[in-house]
């Protein structure tokens, strides 16, 4: 009995759990739109941003709240922005951009130094010692060269590529039941043991409703989360195809 | 001992850690440093000329056999495992810790802007960071630095062997990656 | 595959069992069986002309490779010095023991729910533990406490560094995505 209450109540994501925090959002809005980060168009990056939180929301994902702090920073410079300048043109250290451009190099920097540490002969991946290591864990392949894996923002600019097909007008006020992302776990799971992968779009071609469009996100959003699959996109057709984890 | 080389590279065969000159002086009780870094020396390079599968990798202040980079694809399909690789934000973290250490949790956090406590419990539960210290403020907060294991998971000599900000920045024309 | 003698000797490298033709062969995805057992000749022809510290011994139907025998006695003196791993029995113990001293005996196993005297023995062999007294009660139970060694072993300066439940529990849940 307990459990079926639980089960209905609306399906909860966390946003920290999908993203690595704000200023990860903000890099792939500065990286989708090919800006430099010195020069942002503020205007523009703010709108971004409040979209991107306003699809979480619909999507009833639970926004943390570092993800609205960025936020009210960003509208805070954009209004600072549109003030009239006083006197003399802006030195650099009078625009209020650098408030987050100094951060953001700095989270960049740190982005590359990670980045710098994967490409290293990792020990157990690239290079290995003899050791009597336990053989638990399943096989991997890493399947073709010519995929890469892709990030879960990308994976929300394709969702929104297929809701803009679907329907364009906003879909506030659905709610998600626990019970419908299950079970359509379930099914992605069925459909990845019968083919092994199976691409993106293809999981929302049978879908009806915009409900059912959602469900179906939310439940890629938490087997990728939980590693159960692997979500990679065709370097040359940019398809993105989905694998078992 | 005539036949050191033999008996050296047997030691680096069997040894699960990279191994220090000192030790090998210790196992062996021979106090000729020297004699000991001709014979790595002689070894890494057969190993190179002689193309082997391995090299004498030198990481966190020793030396260990390692399988070559170019040969990794086979061995994780005879392995058949997948080891446990770090997720994104957990190599930031560590990337964090292993610039800035001594560093506290907090200038981690305001670096990358989330609350990052369950990684840090989790490079510290794989012995990836350690605790330095306590610093002397209020409340006493934990002070994080980089283990022997992160030098060996990444294969570094030492901290030194990390580039510099500028090399990253060199590096950094092309984008970062933000693949998870 | 004109290096297949380097991977053939990677995968022995890094295999702990010995190796048949046909787990090579279905590793590598080749046919060729005839290919792989000369790579093999050919490799224990090296090792022994070479004189190396190890060998390619036929065993159990496979390959394996081992250090020679004549260095045995060195190797055995490697892995003396070597730390033991301790048992999670072992790590809970001492973490009882780190964390409440100085404590007795009694305490600890009524923390833990099980005689822990085969334990506290091997602890204070390894001399991770120390006697610290004897407590004024009947019996006069013994006191327990940590040594120096403890700290170097966790590489701690002293023991207000040992991070405590509550600064675990200020972390959070570890990520389980990391956890793998």
């Amino acid at each position: 009995m307990v459990e079926q209450i639980q089960d209905q109540t609306p399906y909860y994501v966390h946003l920290g759990d999908l993203f690595d925090g704000p200023m990860d959002l903000l890099v792939h809005l500065v990286k989708k739109n090919e800006l430099d980060i010195y020069d942002i168009p503020i205007a523009l990056i703010t709108k971004q941003y409040l979209e991107y939180l306003k699809l979480m929301k619909a999507l009833n994902i639970d926004i943390a709240g570092e993800f609205l702090l960025m936020a009210a920073t960003l509208v805070h410079i954009k209004s600072r922005m549109l003030l009239p300048t006083q006197d003399e043109p802006e030195g650099e250290e009078d625009d209020p951009r650098m408030e987050i451009v100094r951060p953001l190099a700095e989270y960049l920097q740190l982005k590359y130094a990670a980045e710098d540490l994967v490409k290293r002969n990792q020990l157990d991946w690239d290079v290995f010692v003899r050791e009597h290591c336990d053989d638990d864990t399943e096989f991997v392949d890493e399947g073709s060269e010519n995929l890469v894996q892709v990030s879960l923002f990308e994976l929300i600019d394709a969702f929104q590529e297929i809701i803009k097909q679907v329907s364009p007008e906003h879909f506030l006020n659905i709610t998600v039941d626990t019970i419908s992302v299950k079970s359509r776990i379930s099914q992605i799971a069925d459909i990845l043991e019968q083919r092994g992968s199976v691409t993106f779009q293809k999981l929302f071609e049978t879908q009806a409703t915009k409900g059912d469009i959602i469900v179906t996100f939310l439940a890629i959003l938490e087997m990728a989360r939980s590693q159960v699959i692997r979500i990679m996109q065709h370097v040359s057709s940019g398809i993105i195809r989905i694998f078992h984890g | 001992m005539d036949n050191l080389k033999a008996i050296v590279e047997s030691l680096l065969f069997v040894s699960d850690t990279s191994l220090t000159i000192d030790k090998i002086k210790t196992v062996l009780e021979i106090e000729d440093r020297k004699a000991i870094h001709n014979v790595l020396t002689t070894l890494a390079e057969e190993y190179e000329s002689q193309k082997r599968g391995f090299f004498l990798a030198e990481v966190a202040g020793g030396y260990q056999l390692r399988t070559r980079p170019e040969y990794g694809q086979w061995i994780r399909r005879l392995k058949q495992t997948r080891p446990a690789r770090l997720s994104r934000a957990a190599l930031e973290t560590l990337a964090v810790i292993a610039y800035k250490q001594p560093v506290l949790r907090s200038d981690i956090e305001h670096l990358r802007g989330v609350d990052c406590g369950g990684i840090l419990r989790m490079l510290l539960e794989r012995r990836l960071i350690r605790v330095l210290g306590r610093k002397d403020l209020p409340g006493r907060p934990i002070i994080y630095g980089t283990t022997k294991r992160f030098l060996e998971l990444f294969d570094l000599k030492d901290l030194g062997d990390l580039p510099t900000p500028k090399d990253l920045q060199a590096l950094g024309e092309a984008w970062p990656n933000d693949s998870t």
